[in-house]
């Protein structure tokens, strides 16, 4: 789709065209691949969306002055990332709640810090350090070898953990898992906190894009909305324990480029926001076809 | 015997009850706790006024309570709630007065529903995400919609009246509608087939399946009656606002499901009473309005009104092992 | 009238922008964020009634227009889209007003021109190729404190219905507001959130007026006739109320002025899309034009209430009566707008 | 306790795990009441007692998964409280519990090394967890599966397999098996045990738990019986008689355990069948079975499991779709397309699923609710349900069916057996033609198994037609009228009981599920 998308272009592949829309579909991919980890374990992360958008505050405050205080400054912004999610973390694992319900409530506290950071739009982001981390290095978007490094350092790494697996099983029968002796407790918290460290490298990509940061609750929405499609997409089950963040990500591209197409296929404005949501329930509804193929209707019932 | 009855009854208690009463305490803190920073937060007129906003969310929650017993989500209450309110007032004639907004709304959020329930039972697809699709879908239908054909929006009289009028003096009809949903909603729950139903799918679908239960029927009619129940929220809306505009449903959809969650339903499914999302609902509206009128910072209102939940939850909404 | 008098400089500081003129008809874009309401609906119809006037028509090769949403990555990646692609000007109504320094840097390498309006930009100073299309907002809630300063009987207790929080348009309509306010320190101003939404507004209305008492007058963002009806529903004496252009809110006002809900209305008029196509166009054919437009307020009060002329008893109440610029040429009637099908 | 008894447990050896005075509450519930044990190394200790005795709950006190209510425990003599199954595993004791505890999603290979896999630079050595995974199942003989499959796509039995050889990959010093041979068919049960007689030369402590006494007779080198909550007797191998263990089990003496068969006096026609397909297919697993069962008559299906069986009741029940061939109700063609459609008018089938957990009940739902599931509308007065009208119908068949339980609690609260009976009862409320029955007794206890086959042949002499699978030769040769053994989809061999009793005999059942003389085919996974 996105070959498709570039193909398509009117002027062929633009680099500046290329670098944006790598851009903001990393920005996606990454949340999507946030949202993955929660989602591995049964549960899910409504709150996102709210975290992204807490770093990206916290971001352009504290992203700006000498190297070494910018260095600072991101650490900070995983930082704040890392906490949030450590809190749902805890919310869940210790408080034994609904990852659902309790991500809801937290993602109301999030964006409300947010407004407490940043009560207004705006903020001042070291100008060379953005434009490198969203520019490109021989013709190859930074913000695509940001991801892949998260892939290939991170992820893959972390899957074949045990910990990891452990977030696989949980997700799986979770009750299983315990009394096989897995580490349930250790796995949640891993993916959470997880989650919100990805989440956060997010909100850190949107203040690069912007060069400034907006307390936006519907922006918070949106993105959590978009990553659960994309996880979706990306062939994850939501009910846990099988998909992983690679479907995720292209998920997130798909998704992407779903909205690219009304460059290509210049639709009547009034008609877009309708072509867009059929594109979207045509792709998540995809993800149905196997269970369609099965002969055993009681595989088809939880 | 005596025994075992005791147990049923303490098994109750802990089933049913501590939701509800810590909810209803929570309520009457709140109030008081109110009313120490405005006596006015007692007063009969201000009460009557929040069960009046109550009576919406208290009818988009009944719907969502339904869905969510099954184990399903229905993330589409924003614009079935707006489709609803748009087309009936747009497509109400002035012949009956504009009554007949009522049942086009209703037929308008059956019809949605019944996507849903075609794409969740039939599809398999999650209604998380479904649902989401068709959100987004009814936005742009609206779109353009208003685009297309500037329809009318102003809410006939009659309508206006279901909402704001006063059939028993000093009540609001919105809340004797809602009275209505609500005994419907727990007749429909508590003493029919379909509502046991609705508990067992929700406990174990495939169960519930092996016990010759309709299950996908089932389904596809619930989240029909949700998508009429936030219609119908939609065209009372309408009343009370005076108008049916766009984005009218996006501050209903969250506090909709907090409410049922705060009312003691399980979002996992196959728990929960109506009595219980009342409760919820009561208390999200007052929490909402009381943070409204407080003056502080809108930083201030978000965490409180986040942390309040969160708290609650704390109190009753965990999850037992060995549900796991 | 000229164009002179239609581009009025925000002040004599805003400076002035004027490109190599192009030979036309031009290709331009429309980058929009958010779609799902009224307003924006309404203002995209404008644009598109504008641009099939004929004089305006023959200006244009070509007339490109997408919505993203509300995410601001995907607004600035649309922007780049249309940079690359060519175009010779490109509209924007920003999701974020800081987000763009760097997409703008990029159009001004491209020599690309920019007009945003509606949700302008914070402007750097850098930018040589952007003009601003707007009311001003400052000015506009100044406005409507001096008018309830003038029409309320008493000065005790006036009621402030905000925006959405966090947003620079709510900021500067407050601050403004707040100026007027200023000339009389003895009136207590309370503050709820409307998000500049009828449901929100009304609501929050309602329970202010039944928890803080009845107010000598009120001033809302927007969601005017949601936060009417509260009034009118809380059996409080009817007070003056300033609010933002809805047809529905003029209707109120002009059925229930005699009982004292005096109104004043100005709005932010949608046609503002047209406004920024004439701009637009105007550089690209060389003209210079301010870099800060500020058009005219279209401000109109119970008393200046003329069925047909500035309401429209017979047109939806989601229609937002404040449609045209008649000093730019820009008078599409209520039905242009409307009429305008989707195709 | 008998002078003898106690005798035999006077040894000077040091016990690897005892237990004293252990209880158990799950709130009002007393799960436990008195739990005494003592494992040695080197040696097979075996619990029995009837379902709801205790056995579980002990076993999960041991394995670290509840905490007891009371009591102590000791390892090696020292006492210990265990936080977690993982700290049990610390200290050698490993258990394969009733309800599974594989992760479906997951593979073989992971599941069997899910806590200490093989690493390379601290991360899972995929190829070597492999390697270990088919060492460890060729260990018990079960090449046959693949490390690399989900454990969701493996029938029931081999799930065992697979969870036998999670538990032995984790070097066990005290190895728990609580009714690990359930599901199993009889050659695998061989494997086991061989395997576990090895195990025992090795000197490993094991603690078997069963309600199969053939295997407890050839395994069990000491035995323990409970009976609600409370151990009753230790005593080893031999001391005591079949009958004296079933009656400290039960308290009741256990006359013949199946009811005497019928006997169709002369003359009388043998009545029409109710239900008969022809050449009946479904994708790989039914290849044109042929078969038809008549009102009175129990029906048996047999064979090696995974034959077929479960997919042909499932077929009846209409929940496979794309099954060709022909199903005649009253030898009229009938289409079975869901459950609703079979248990409607005329054929009125039931089935009784073979996994009561997720198939056959609705756990956190209270006894009444699971035992009227299936027949709500016939509680209805108008379009309301009549409470008493289901009350009386769910105490009426909780006291026919003596179910042990307080019909307004979760039905997750009863023992194994217990539910077992919710689920049947469910159906025995529609009064069904056809009675499908999967695997009806794992893991239930002879008093209540007996109970179960007493039921089964009233309910056959009051007309109705029933299919059984079971995969316990027994109940083949005890209870059924006829035997219809299946091998790859197909039918091998339908034997018919001569009226002197001959024709169902393990030598037929065995020969026919391995069929010999029958032409070989391939084996169906
Ligand atoms: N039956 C059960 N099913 C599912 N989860 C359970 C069950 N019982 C307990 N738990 C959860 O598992 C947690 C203990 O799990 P576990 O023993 O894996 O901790 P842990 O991960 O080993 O701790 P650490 O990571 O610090 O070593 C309990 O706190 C509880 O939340
Ligand atoms: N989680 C629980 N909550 C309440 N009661 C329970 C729970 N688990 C078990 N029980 C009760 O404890 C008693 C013993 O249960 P347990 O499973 O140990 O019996 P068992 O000997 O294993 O029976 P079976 O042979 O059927 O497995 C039963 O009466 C059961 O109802
Ligand atoms: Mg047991
Ligand atoms: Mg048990």
């Amino acid at each position: 789709m996105f070959g498709l998308y570039l193909a398509l272009q009117p002027h062929g592949i633009h680099t500046d065209v290329l670098i944006t829309a790598s851009n903001k579909g990393v920005l996606l991919a990454l949340v999507a691949a946030a949202q993955t980890l929660p989602v591995l374990t049964g549960g899910i992360d409504l709150s996102v969306g709210a975290i992204v958008v807490l770093s990206n505050c916290v971001a352009s405050v504290l992203v700006s002055g000498s190297g070494l205080q910018i260095g600072f400054g991101v650490l900070a912004v995983l930082g704040s990332g890392l906490v949030a999610g450590l809190f749902n973390a805890l919310a869940v694992v210790v408080g034994r709640l609904q990852p659902i319900i309790a991500t809801l409530a937290t993602s109301t506290m999030f964006y409300g810090v947010s407004l407490l950071v940043r009560p207004n739009p705006g903020g001042n982001v070291d100008d060379d350090f953005a434009s490198a981390m969203t520019g490109a290095v021989f013709g190859v978007p930074v913000s695509m070898l940001v991801l892949a490094t998260v892939l290939v350092l991170l992820w893959m790494p972390f899957r074949r953990s045990l910990t990891g697996r452990g977030v696989y099983a949980v997700g799986s029968a979770e009750a299983s898992a315990y009394m096989s002796g897995v580490k349930v407790v250790r796995s949640k918290l891993a993916a959470y906190v997880g989650s919100g460290l990805l989440a956060s490298l997010a909100g850190l990509l949107l203040t690069l894009i912007a060069e400034s940061a907006q307390a936006s609750a519907i922006q918070a929405g949106d993105l959590t909305l978009n990553s659960i499609a994309a996880v979706v997409i990306g062939g994850t089950s939501l009910f846990g324990g099988v998909g992983g963040i690679v479907g995720s990500i292209l998920g997130a591209f798909i998704l992407r480029t779903i909205g690219d197409l009304l460059f290509v296929l210049s639709a009547s404005p009034l008609w877009q926001p309708l072509f867009q949501g059929l594109i979207l329930l045509v792709a998540v509804s995809f993800g149905a076809l196997p269970m369609l193929r099965t002969r055993n209707r009681l595989e088809t019932y939880r | 015997m005596a025994q075992s009855r005791s147990l049923m009854l303490k098994d109750r208690l802990r089933r049913l009850d501590l939701p509800l009463v810590v909810a209803s305490a929570c309520i009457v803190a709140i109030l008081l706790g109110g009313s120490l920073y405005n006596s006015s937060f007692l007063s009969p007129h201000y009460l009557i006024q929040q069960l009046q906003v109550a009576s919406f969310l208290g009818i988009v929650a009944a719907g969502a309570m339904l869905v969510i017993l099954l184990g399903h989500i229905d993330l589409s209450v924003p614009w079935t709630l707006t489709a609803g309110a748009m087309l009936g007032t747009g497509l109400a004639g002035s012949t009956l007065g504009g009554v007949e907004a009522i049942p086009i709304a209703l037929a308008v959020g059956a019809g949605i529903g019944l996507v849903n329930g075609l794409g969740v039972a039939f599809l398999r697809v999650p209604s998380m995400i479904f649902t989401l699709g068709v959100n987004a879908v009814l936005q742009g239908l609206m779109v353009l919609y208003t685009g297309g054909s500037a329809p009318a929006s102003s809410a006939a009289p009659i309508v206006r009246w279901l909402s704001g009028g006063q059939l028993v003096p000093g009540l609001p009809n919105a809340i004797l509608v809602w009275a209505a949903a609500g005994v419907f909603t727990t007749v429909l729950l508590r003493a029919t087939p379909f509502g046991r139903s609705v508990y067992a799918i929700g406990n174990r679908e495939r169960a519930a399946y092996l016990s010759g239960m309709p299950v996908k029927r089932i389904v596809c009619l619930s989240f029909m009656l949700a998508g009429s129940a936030s219609a119908l929220a939609g065209v009372l809306l309408t009343g009370y606002a005076g108008k049916a505009f766009q984005g009218m449903g996006d501050t209903y959809l969250l506090p909709a499901i907090a409410a049922v969650v705060l009312g003691g339903t399980s979002i996992a499914g196959g728990r929960g009473t109506y009595t219980g999302t009342i409760i919820g609902t009561i208390l999200i509206v007052l929490l909402q309005s009381m943070l409204a009128v407080m003056q502080m910072p809108d930083a201030g209102r978000q965490i409180i009104y986040g942390a309040v939940i969160f708290v609650m939850l704390l109190l009753y909404g965990r999850s037992r092992a060995g549900q796991a | 009238a000229d164009a002179g008098q239609c581009f009025q400089p925000a002040s004599s500081t805003s400076g002035t922008v004027s490109l190599p003129a192009k030979k036309g008809p031009y290709r331009i874009a429309f980058a929009n964020g958010f779609i799902g309401n009224a307003w924006r609906v309404q203002m995209l119809q404008s644009l598109k009634a504008y641009a099939s006037q004929p004089a305006v028509a023959a200006q244009i090769k070509e007339l490109r227009i997408v919505s993203v949403g509300t995410d601001v990555s995907a607004q600035i990646a649309a922007m780049d889209n249309f940079i690359s692609a060519g175009f010779d000007a490109i509209l924007i109504d920003a999701n974020s007003p800081t987000a763009f320094k760097p997409v703008m840097r990029r159009a001004k390498q491209a020599g690309v021109l920019i007009v945003s309006f509606d949700n302008t930009l914070d402007r750097t100073g850098k930018e040589t190729n952007l003009v601003q299309v707007n009311q001003d907002q400052v000015a506009m809630g100044k406005m409507m404190g001096d008018w309830l300063n003038q029409n309320m009987k008493e000065k005790k207790h006036v009621l402030e219905v905000r925006g959405v929080p966090g947003n620079s348009v709510d900021r500067d309509r407050h601050d403004g507001f707040r100026q007027a306010m200023a000339a009389d320190p003895g009136i207590q101003i309370t503050e709820v959130v409307g998000n500049w939404d009828d449901g929100t507004g009304q609501k929050a209305v309602a329970d202010s007026l039944a928890v803080n008492g009845a107010v000598d007058g009120i001033y809302t963002q927007g969601g005017s006739t949601g936060v009417t009806h509260a009034l009118l529903d809380s059996h409080k004496p009817l007070v003056p109320i300033a609010g933002e252009g809805e047809n529905g809110f003029r209707k109120l006002i002009v059925a229930n002025a005699k009982d004292g809900l005096l109104g004043e209305s100005a709005g932010q008029s949608p046609a503002l899309s047209a406004v920024a196509l004439k701009a637009a166009i105007a550089v690209l054919q060389g003209q210079t034009v301010p870099g800060e437009i500020r058009v005219p307020i279209p401000a109109a009060n119970y008393k200046t209430f003329e069925a047909g002329k500035n309401y429209f008893p017979d047109l939806s109440d989601t229609f937002f009566a404040a449609h045209d610029f008649p000093i730019c040429d820009i008078n599409m009637t209520a039905n242009d707008i409307t009429g305008q099908n989707a195709k | 306790m008998s002078a003898a008894a106690s005798s035999s447990l006077t040894t000077e050896r040091q016990p690897l795990l005892e237990l004293s005075d252990i209880v158990k509450r799950y709130g009002p519930v007393t799960a436990l009441a008195k739990g005494i044990l003592r494992c040695e190394a080197g040696s097979i200790h075996a619990v029995m007692g009837e379902n709801g005795a205790g056995k579980s709950t002990l076993i999960k006190v041991i394995a670290g998964v509840v905490a007891p209510t009371e009591g102590e425990m000791r390892v090696d003599g020292v006492p210990v409280r265990f936080r977690g199954p993982a700290d049990a595993q610390e200290h050698g004791i490993v258990c394969v519990f009733q309800e599974l505890s594989l992760l479906p999603d997951l593979s073989v290979a992971d599941n069997i090394s899910i806590t200490a896999p093989p690493r390379r630079f601290g991360l899972i050595d995929r190829r070597a967890q492999n390697a270990r995974a088919e060492q460890l199942l060729a260990e018990i003989g079960c090449e046959g599966i693949d490390p690399r499959e989900r454990v969701r796509d493996l029938p029931l039995s081999r799930r065992q397999m697979v969870e036998i050889a999670k538990a032995l990959g984790r070097k066990p010093r005290l190895l728990i098996l609580d009714e690990a041979t359930s599901a199993l068919t009889a050659d695998d049960v061989a494997r086991v045990v061989t395997l576990l007689k090895r195990l025992r030369a090795e000197g490993m402590a094991i603690l078997y738990i069963s309600h199969r006494m053939h295997e407890i007779r050839e395994l069990a080198d000491t035995c323990s019986v409970f009976a609600n909550g409370r151990h009753i007797e230790t005593f080893a191998r031999g001391e005591r008689s079949e009958d004296e263990i079933v009656r400290m089990m039960i308290g009741r003496e256990l006359s013949q355990m199946f009811p005497p068969l019928p006997v169709r006096p002369e003359g009388v026609p043998a009545p029409e069948p109710v239900l008969e397909t022809r050449d009946l297919s479904w994708e790989n697993h039914l290849r044109g079975v042929s078969l038809s069962v008549a009102p009175g008559e129990i029906l048996g299906l047999g064979g090696l499991d995974g034959q077929g069986q479960r997919e042909y009741l499932l077929a009846l029940f209409g929940c496979l779709s794309g099954v060709t061939g022909e199903i005649r109700i009253d030898d009229i063609p009938t289409t079975l397309g869901s459950p609703r459609q079979a248990m409607a008018e005329p054929s009125r089938l039931a089935l009784i699923p073979e996994d009561r957990k997720t198939e056959g009940l609705m756990l956190p739902m209270s006894v009444a609710e699971n035992l009227t599931a299936s027949t709500l509308s016939q509680w209805c007065r108008g379009p309301f349900l009549n409470r008493a009208r289901e009350r009386e119908a769910v105490q009426d068949i909780v006291r026919r069916m003596q179910i042990k339980a307080v019909v307004d609690l979760p039905v997750s609260t009863l023992s194994g057996g217990n539910q077992q009976k919710v689920a049947i009862g469910k159906w025995l409320l529609a009064g069904p033609r056809v009675l499908l029955l999967c695997d009806p007794t794992r893991g239930i206890d002879v008093g209540t198994k007996q109970e179960i086959y007493r039921l089964l042949r009233e309910l056959a002499a009051n007309g109705t037609a029933i299919l059984l699978y079971t995969t316990d030769y027994d109940e083949l040769i005890g209870l059924c009228d006829r035997v219809a053994i299946f091998y790859s989809g197909r039918i091998t061999r339908l034997l018919t009981r001569a009226p002197d009793g001959s024709g169902i005999t393990e030598e037929a059942i065995i020969s026919g599920a391995l069929d010999i003389g029958g032409e070989m085919r391939e084996h169906v996974a």
